[in-house]
């Protein structure tokens, strides 16, 4: 207890505020270094693909993205829930702020899945689970924002869609197992802890660099965009150690 | 101007009123009393024209009104037990909305200064209507009778869930309308505290 | 390194059009993502400093 | 002067149903969405297959259209029924027709048009080619407006009846018969290669007719539910 | 005496909300009439041909149940929170999931179950067989509480939203895609032969967890609407 | 027995009221008066506990009533500004279905019975209840007051759209609610016929 950070004292809106400011800068950069660094390898070390030619390395976003949809929105619902349980402001920001990157990345996996999908397949779109479910998920992305903005009063609308994200991680799972009910163009996981990869390891490489950055970059636009809704939501700005370019400003105008 | 001819009303089986006659000079204001269910808001609706008689006619100005049509839906101002609103628009939007369709269109500031008539302070005028209070709703509602310039005006029940202030204001308001040349037909369950010399009691018989 | 040249690097083997519609979409979202948060942490900024003086406006006068 | 108080008070309408559409920034979104999920339903229910994706596509996309404007018709009358605003505008002194029409053209610049904007993607989702594509737009744009006029006289005349999201349905649905079998027709016939012109025109008239006849019997259904 | 009060309390629920039903004798034939209609719109828009009408048969009326259920939610709860029913409801002295699990076997009662006994029917118009037909009435019978239970959820939370017929669609569609999966996977894998046990569990495997969740998903979102 | 202790209520932006303490004795009832918007009505959904108070808490017997949940709900009869019934029931079904439902189960007679103390004649009682007039609507909603045997009643303006003959009635059986033990809490614009010392106002300041 005595030694380290009291992190509970993080869980204020308050508290957090600065902290989130201390840490965007750092998850920023490196996120912008993995990105150069895979970038370099994706296009530079990595092979031609002996089957789809150089097509393949829309892979380097594709994958990313795709990942990056799933996880955030189980992240999200995982605030939710915290939200809900413990009657936390933050926990709901934290979930608003989430969505909409969640979406943004559902919508990027789309359209690179889809970019890949005329020369491979030679079809822009075809209605194969992975595909569709893909598509669901953006719906549900939608679902959570457009009931959020739905809703006048905060509390209500934070609540409401807390419950609602709740619900629709359960399709979560089923998302990611339709491939498997289903056989599928969709080509099914690649990566997996049990089998190991069956991809050259520069490609696998450069892949996960890129993953990780999108990862970092995710959390770096959070914290800021957790920091909006702070300033939006809260009528009296009550920020301890760091005081907001907000009042300091106001105090210079006085 | 406004006469009621031997008007005849039945809602189902029941007979409100029958063969009821009654005339309402320019200054004047007619009182509909009576109780529950005596049938004072079909009276008013078929003032209004929305529910048509089922014996007798209504005169505006010696005309039938049903033969007047949009000429009278002209002279006419009518605030029923509905307030007539959206929840998701503000006071301002609802009432400046109103105004428009109305056909009396109204300037942002003739709105506020309405709803400020009517004891509405301007923080209110920018919140959506659906998180007002009851007598907040119902003094949106009111707020066009300071818009209107229409010489009649049929009001149902206006004054329910108003505090006593906008009891009074909204009184004063229709005391100023009948100074002018004004009529007002009132449903009401209180007393309209007016001069006698200008209200006019009719009690419906349940 | 298995580029000849920047051409044949952006041809990316006749697939260019594909892979690079991929990587500018990917990034465009990413810069607009970031612009729109700065233009809404700068509103809201702006409001909530409207709202201090205003609040302070009314409770002087 | 009537002409242009008229004009004033039908766009006051528009203006103001519009505005109450802005205020929900989503709702333009929502029809939109409907379309896209139930067009998505059906790969999901009747399985992946491309040819036949292709072969029912066109009536896929019809059907969703219809449908999304007919979920969208509980929002031309009920609210303005239930918070006493339809009161007030049988009482505006302009024919009740022309306010109605007004109240129209916003249902269709809400929901009915953006479901036109978004059909070519859908349409390229099922494998339709370039011109058929233009001839699926062709009919969405001929057609909706049609759906709005016909689904307007059926939300007016339910108005206080309990159940009516379904009742509305079975009243309307057998009038949009018509409209989809031209409409569907005509995005298959293209595709078939026989061009869609007869299928369009028939739309045309369809609309044509609409116009005229829905806002008057409307009008009359909307005094009925007040009386 | 707790339990039996709980039960007096649900079976309340359910006898007013079937008397409420009954007193519009139409209501219940309401989604029957619907299904109906939108099975026989897709031969209109798609064309006749036996053979592809066999091959989207299942997926077309799994899809056409869904939406019918769909279009009913708007009656769970919207009336009752407009007349103030519903405040009532919190506060009655039980506990709200169960109230709300009440009113959901109401509603299925009322819009589910006609679409299970109707069908039959509607399969043999699309000329499935014998066998299958039992699997899609089985299907069916598992998978519409199952659509009632999610869709309680969705109407729940958009009370008193505005444009909340489609914001409820938005909702609710994702969430049923599980559901339609299965339905209409059951349903073509007999066809084929392969017999449709594997997705007759799951849909009761989904059947069970909503039973398990929706009520108090709904009875959360239920007091957030009031509060 | 109903405390409540260092309330606070804000809406949206809006501070409502903070640390309001009051005490209602058995036998005693609570008018919460008020200018329109002041909080009265939420204040009444904090009793019922429809709405979590911002602040503070409710005592039921000196437990806090969100630790009694159900068994508080048992103890209360809330009667909003929403009527709470049906359109397309008949009032006494619509009386019957939410007794039973409140779990206090009433007989065809008593219903019958309490809409006729009430006032509604037997004729009515088989209409469909929105063919009814807003008082008439009114006065089913009210008629469960005649079968509550719950201590506790929060009425939300309940003389709204009510005749004289009405009021008094229903001012009577609060009357007798009161001798029994009961205890009340009425949101009311108007005055309350009762006599003083059975009455607690509390002015709300918006
Ligand atoms: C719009 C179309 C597409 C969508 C929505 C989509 C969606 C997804 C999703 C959600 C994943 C992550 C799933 C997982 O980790 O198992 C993924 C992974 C992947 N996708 Fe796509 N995809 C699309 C098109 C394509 C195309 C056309 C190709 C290649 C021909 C492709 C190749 C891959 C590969 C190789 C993976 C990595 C699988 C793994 O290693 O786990 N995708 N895609
Ligand atoms: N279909 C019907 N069958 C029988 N009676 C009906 C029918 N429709 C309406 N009524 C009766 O008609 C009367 C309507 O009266 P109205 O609404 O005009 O009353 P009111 O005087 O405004 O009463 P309140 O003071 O309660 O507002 C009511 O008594 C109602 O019961
Ligand atoms: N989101 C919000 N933002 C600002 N103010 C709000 C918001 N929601 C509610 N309010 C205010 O809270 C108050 C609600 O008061 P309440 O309904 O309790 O009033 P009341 O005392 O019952 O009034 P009445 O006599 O009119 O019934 C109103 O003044 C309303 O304007
Ligand atoms: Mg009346
Ligand atoms: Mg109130």
């Amino acid at each position: 207890m005595s030694t380290g950070i009291n992190w509970l004292k993080y869980s204020s809106p308050q508290a957090f505020y600065p902290l989130a400011g201390h840490l965007i800068p750092w998850f920023a950069c490196v996120a912008v270094a993995l990105m150069g660094v895979g970038l370099y390898m994706g296009f530079f070390v990595a092979p031609t693909d002996f089957q789809q030619g150089e097509a393949y390395r829309i892979i380097f976003v594709h994958v990313p993205a795709a990942w990056m949809s799933m996880f955030l929105y189980v992240v999200m619902a995982v605030w939710a829930g915290i939200g809900m349980g413990l009657n936390a402001r933050l926990s709901f920001m934290m979930a608003q702020a989430i969505a909409p990157t969640g979406a943004m990345f559902t919508f990027l996996a789309l359209l690179t899945g889809a970019m890949w999908g005329k020369p491979t397949w030679g079809a822009w779109w075809v209605w194969d689970a992975r595909l569709t479910s893909e598509l669901i998920l953006l719906f549900q992305y939608a679902g959570v924002m457009l009931l959020r903005t739905s809703i006048d009063d905060v509390r209500r609308a934070d609540r409401a869609s807390a419950v609602f994200a709740l619900v629709g991680v359960v399709n979560v799972p089923i998302i990611y197992f339709s491939v498997q009910w289903w056989n599928t163009l969709h080509q099914g996981a690649s990566v997996s802890m049990a089998t190991g990869s069956k991809m050259a390891s520069t490609m696998l490489t450069a892949m996960l660099l890129m993953t990780v950055a999108f990862w970092l970059y995710s959390i770096a636009v959070i914290l800021a965009r957790v920091r909006c809704v702070m300033i939006e939501r809260e009528s009296s700005p009550v920020w301890n150690d760091e005081k907001p370019a907000v009042i300091q400003e106001t105090v210079e105008a006085r | 101007m406004l006469q009621a001819v031997a008007l005849r009303c039945s809602r189902g089986e029941r007979r409100l009123f029958t063969d009821l006659s009654v005339k309402v000079e320019r200054g004047s204001l007619l009182a509909v009393v009576g109780e529950n269910g005596s049938g004072k808001t079909s009276l008013l609706r078929i003032f209004s024209s929305l529910l048509p008689p089922e014996q007798g006619s209504v005169l505006w100005g010696g005309q039938d009104i049903h033969q007047l049509k949009e000429l009278y839906s002209g002279q006419l101002t009518y605030i029923g037990h509905l307030n007539g609103m959206k929840d998701d628009l503000t006071p301002l939007e609802n009432l400046m909305s109103a105004m428009s369709l109305a056909g009396e269109p109204c300037s942002n500031n003739g709105a506020k200064e309405a709803l400020e008539g009517i004891g509405l302070k301007r923080p209110i005028h920018h919140l959506p209507s659906k998180v007002l209070s009851q007598g907040q709703k119902r003094r949106v509602a009111l707020a066009r009778l300071w818009l209107s310039t229409r010489p009649l005006w049929l009001l149902d029940e206006p004054f329910t869930s108003l505090d006593q202030a906008a009891t009074d204001v909204v009184t004063q308001r229709l005391l100023m309308h009948l100074q002018r040349g004004g009529l007002a037909v009132v449903v009401t369950h209180q007393e309209v505290a007016l001069p006698t010399e200008v209200v006019q009691r009719l009690r419906l018989m349940g | 390194m298995q580029w000849g040249s920047a051409s044949e690097f952006f041809a990316m083997g006749g697939y260019g059009l594909y892979v690079w519609t991929s990587f500018v979409a990917t990034a465009l979202c990413m810069v607009w993502e970031v612009l729109a948060l700065w233009r809404r942490r700068a509103a809201a900024c702006a409001e909530q400093r409207a709202a201090l003086l205003g609040g302070t406006d009314e409770t002087t006068a | 002067m009537s002409g242009s108080s008229m004009w004033e008070a039908v766009s006051g309408i528009i203006r103001r149903d519009l505005l109450l559409a802005m205020r929900r920034r989503s709702d333009a979104a929502m029809s939109v969405f409907f379309l896209v999920i139930v067009v998505s339903l059906f790969p999901l229910g009747v399985g992946p297959e491309p040819a036949v994706l292709r072969t029912i596509g066109p009536g896929v996309l019809w059907v969703a259209a219809l449908l999304a404007c007919l979920l969208s018709l509980g929002r031309v009358f009920t609210a303005d029924y239930l918070d006493g605003v339809l009161e007030q505008m049988v009482l505006i002194p302009q024919p009740l027709a022309l306010l109605v029409g007004g109240k129209v053209v916003a249902h269709w610049v809400i929901s009915g048009f953006p479901i036109v904007l978004l059909s070519p993607l859908l349409g390229l989702q099922f494998g339709l080619s370039g011109e058929s594509l233009g001839v699926l737009v062709m009919s969405l744009l001929l057609g909706t407006p049609t759906l709005s006029m016909i689904g307007a006289i059926g939300a007016a005349l339910v108005l206080g009846v309990r159940g009516s999201g379904l009742l509305v349905a079975l009243l309307v649905l057998p009038l949009y018969v018509p409209v989809l079998i031209f409409g569907a027709g005509a995005v298959t016939s293209s595709m078939a290669g026989i061009g869609g012109e007869a299928n369009l025109s028939l739309l045309g008239a369809c609309l044509v007719l609409s116009l005229f006849l829905a806002p008057w019997a409307t009008a009359a259904a909307l005094r009925i539910a007040l009386e």
